[in-house]
């Protein structure tokens, strides 16, 4: 073989050559979502992953998301997000992160982390409906996992999709991540059409101390009632509750630290590069993509609007205790920002109004209702579907 | 059955178990705390004082360094130092 | 399908229906070592993970610890402790915390160690003795593991367990770590028994500063002497040297440092979740499981004897150096604990009278020790088995 | 041979194994420490004094901030804030 | 060809393309400087001074315990103690 | 059985009689490798882990080396090494660490890491010719694999060498990471060779500030370039830089202190123990594990020597911003230490002249020179090899 081949050999294994348009999309993609994390501060601990694991799994001949070829994304996909392992470690250390408090002590507000979970299931009646069009595909399976979305809560859909429907992860998780980030100019809108300036403005009385036992004991009494009710449910349920466990329990705090840490730091980079691979242009680049991102807008936005009436309702109902409607978006779950959004929202109409605490009610408990929707999805869809 | 109902049944049970899972998870709270706090009271509250630092921080007190906070200063670098 | 048909088969799948008796004592088996570990703070590093694990263990239709179904705990027990990566992984960070100083100090404290390893043989044969008995079924592999929960040492077992009776793990583990809790109670009655106000009262001459040279030598010293007379032995106390070079040399600090933290804790959560997982009510709620925690408490006890003998014995024979017997108690290892106790009954006795130090010779020792008993059982069990 | 047998025989070489080997290690662990002590002594002991914050903690001394003292805090609490 | 022409043919190809990979490097980078220098200039320099530290731990000022940078360690410390 | 044969069996199991002179060799030079590591402070963070990894993997009977038989150090290996996996995260690590400001600010320095790939292609082509002999077997890959010692670069050499010639891993590994031990002790006499006393006294202009954004774009910009030019580079490339931006962005702190921190050292523990493990007598006491050794100092010696004398070639060409062709020879990589050599170098001559920021340029740049290099070669060698 001579110069000139070995130099025709290079030019044929260039990028230029071989990188196909979706690719250049999507590597845009990655890009805006850098873009997102980086200026505009979204969600930047998922973003800054995702997005650079796009762009790397979108370099033509180089296969880093390809677990055949021993592409190192591809083997952390493999190992970890097929598997259900690294959402469920994620939510260990969210677990070991969560103070339960708040909920504990206003447990009424537990019910609006089931008020806000509709979205859900609206997402799912739409993502089924679509399945009905000519143009696009969904089954049951797809649609419980385009639902799931609307759980707000990334570690769950992913789990959930990656026992579902597999194949829509990326698109998915993309959403799920995306508008998480995207919950301070999402909610406000909706918060604000569905209550009135005085609503807004509610005070809610200050809330009682905590002691640790009922900390320790909460945990363990949501993992019974989930064994009993809800197995399908108990990973996802388990694995929080044994973070918090760890965190409340004050007797394994060299381990809670290391949830809180170190294990959850790394397995946040390789589920973000995991979910980034898998925007492939030639599996994301369809019609399906942009439903599931529309199904998903749709998800966030009802369940919102259902958090947020529930809590109306729940107002008008008991005058004693006061409550603001907004913290009922806080059910949606997308911890903490859907709470810190209520609290901004609320400090609109009035700056010494401080909801944050109260928020976290229900949007720890948001978490719950979105992993008990998962476990009622993984317990039928299969034998109906 | 349609696809479209298996949607609507899914979404009249799902609903009915989220909310069914969480009002039973009030009482069981409710439940809960009472028991705690009648039965199991916490002897003594654990006081966590907002650290010196966030006032100093602040405000840069001039009378700030008697000796007990610069001991503690040093004793928690120490304790880091240690690590 | 109807919404009658949904809901029936939402019952269906309900804890409440499916749960049987062994598993809801199972879950309460765990609910208890929870207790201990939070309440009664016996070893909560390892009992809240184990009592969790199970917990989760038991629950039905979730197969959280079966690895064929994804299950979570099932692939941390098929990747990590059927391999014997994490056992190895947890020596080498307890090789890192461990001070070898009052054992090179003090070298003949070493033969503690080894008197201490009697009882895994006794149990051993307790052991075989059952298997001839018509109701249990223990063969030599199993009386091995059995025994080797005398070593008060849970990396060892698990190791030991993991390659001769994997079958065994859940029982056999939970033992070995029980007992290590229970060490404060289960030897102070012992070590009463067999020694004298007086020899209890002896105090011990200062140990010497040993020279940062000796302690790096000392776990070459140690790998050397094991590759030569029991390679089989290797793997855990190669593991367990790697990490107390790393400490001592002061080169490494940072993967030192690692090993202690980030690393031991993240496969602390990691082995503790798996052992307990391996308590499913089927397989550990068994006349077998019995009599593996009746052996190991008759290992802990008797091991826990002759190193009171032994120490006894050499007491008597050394006028110039004298030894206090208590301290051949810290022989069974059970590190840190085991010391602490030999201190504690001595204080008893002389509120002056410092063991601690004197019985972490012995105490350490007892490691190697059980380690090298370990490596005679892997390497002849095999061959006349 | 039955197996109580094989077990004794275990026994007796298990412990013959366990004794050897640690006895080989005391004789190893003293020359070692011979070898060690003669020819290569340590120059100089590393002093590891106690960190000045276990006092101050104890007894919060009055005269505590000399200027050293609250040097080393600054310094310890900076290279932390480095990291 | 023989096995040393194909070696002679990637050190040739392979030295091009470093080259040529650093040398479009090289412009790239110049053009992003020039780029965001010019269109993006950082409003106001953070100023990262030397922490006092490195001075102190040399000197050991005798004015060193200025309320300022006592409260300043005492607030370093803090927030290494909450984490 | 009776005692007589359990001594016997015991007996046939000791390392005594097992071991092979060739593993009595291997395991004194794991010990040299401690004891450079220890005593001389050669790379310990590496040397340690390989040292002992070297003398674990010849024990007779242990198999820790062998992960058929669930050898643990086999298992690493198998899990981290053959996947590329390990060299990848180090690199994620790396560029956590790496500052590029130096190369920002003065980015002609770049060029430095271009020429002293040179030694890359040197010692490819010796060990074609070596291969031509008869007593030594090299092909094509093999010799790409041994080139890359050249890269000074331990994940690049790993990377490549995991891929094109895995049996060679052991003495690749080996050599690269002792001759980046030992550029203290290489370089500088050819540093001196090639530079007058007035060169090696040149001072440098100091280097100006470079913004953030700047340190943003950088790596982004690199990747880029990267994905058009040489995709076959992106894994290497692409993870140094998704760490560098990680620190660089500084909204993703916590995943950055991380790469920093636990999860480098995580790797390297595992990385350092499975490379040494490759040191396995039978494969590594070849006649061709000389033959590498001496062609990896070939390349070491040759790449400085190309580093100094461009340097030298640059400086003459560019009056007005001098340049001390020292800086030349850190083109090599060996990231920080060649460019502490240059620094310590220069400062005999002139103890004010402080080169290290100035070399650091050159530094990082030749650690994407190597990647690049290493791209070239798993681009080209599999089509014509
Ligand atoms: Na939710
Ligand atoms: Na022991
Ligand atoms: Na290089």
């Amino acid at each position: 073989m001579d110069l000139g081949r070995a130099l025709l050999e290079f030019w044929k294994s260039t990028g230029l050559v071989n990188i196909s348009p979706g690719q250049v999309v999507m590597i845009l993609v990655g890009l805006v979502l850098l873009f997102l994390a980086i200026k505009k501060k979204f969600e930047p601990l998922l973003l800054v992953p995702i997005g650079f694991g796009a762009i790397l799994a979108n370099i033509p001949l180089a296969f880093i998301a390809d677990a055949t070829q021993n592409g190192f994304i591809g083997i952390l996909y493999h190992s970890g997000v097929e598997t259900g392992l690294f959402p469920l470690l994620i939510f260990m250390g969210v677990g070991a992160m969560t103070d339960f408090g708040p909920l504990i002590a206003n447990p009424k507000t537990l019910i609006l982390g089931a008020a806000a979970q509709f979205g859900i299931f609206v997402a799912l009646l739409g993502a089924l409906a679509l399945g009905l069009t000519p143009w696009i595909d969904f089954n049951l399976f797809d649609a419980a996992s385009i639902g799931i979305i609307g759980g707000a809560d990334g570690p769950t859909a992913i789990y959930v999709t990656s026992r579902l429907a597999p194949d829509l992860l990326g698109p998915i998780a993309v959403a799920a991540y995306s508008y998480m980030a995207l919950v301070p100019i999402i909610q406000p809108p909706i918060m604000k059409l569905f209550t009135t300036r005085e609503e807004r403005m509610i005070k809610m009385e200050q809330l009682r101390h905590v002691t640790q036992l009922e900390k320790i004991l909460f945990p363990i009494s949501v993992l019974i009632v989930c064994i009993i009710l809800l197995p399908t449910a108990t990973p996802l349920i388990g694995a929080l509750m044994f973070g918090n466990l760890a965190k409340e329990s004050g007797v394994v705090n060299r381990l809670s630290d290391t949830m809180q840490n170190a294990l959850i730091n790394i397995v946040t980079i390789f589920l973000g590069l995991s979910v980034g691979s898998k925007m492939q242009a030639d599996k994301f680049l369809k019609l399906e993509t942009l439903g599931i991102l529309a199904l998903g807008l749709v998800a966030f936005s009802i369940g919102t609007m259902t958090g947020v009436l529930l809590a109306k309702l729940m107002n008008k109902m008991s005058k004693s205790h006061p409550i603001n409607p907004l913290i009922g978006a806080a059910g949606v779950s997308a911890v903490p920002m859907a709470a810190r959004v209520a609290n901004k929202v609320g400090q609109e109409e009035n700056p010494h109004n401080f909801l944050l605490m109260h928020a976290m009610g229900p949007n720890v408990a948001g978490v719950i209702g979105s992993a008990v929707a998962a476990g009622v999805l993984l317990a039928i869809v299969p034998v109906i579907g | 059955m349609s696809v479209m109902q298996q949607g609507l049944v899914l979404m009249v049970t799902g609903m009915a178990v989220v909310f069914a899972f969480l009002v039973i998870l009030i009482f069981i709270t409710k439940l809960l705390s009472i028991v705690v706090r009648k039965y199991f009271p916490e002897k003594e509250v654990l006081i966590k004082p907002t650290p010196p630092a966030a006032k100093a921080i602040g405000s840069a007190p001039v009378g700030a360094h008697d000796g007990a906070e610069i001991a503690a200063a040093i004793a928690v670098a120490a304790a880091y130092a240690k690590r």
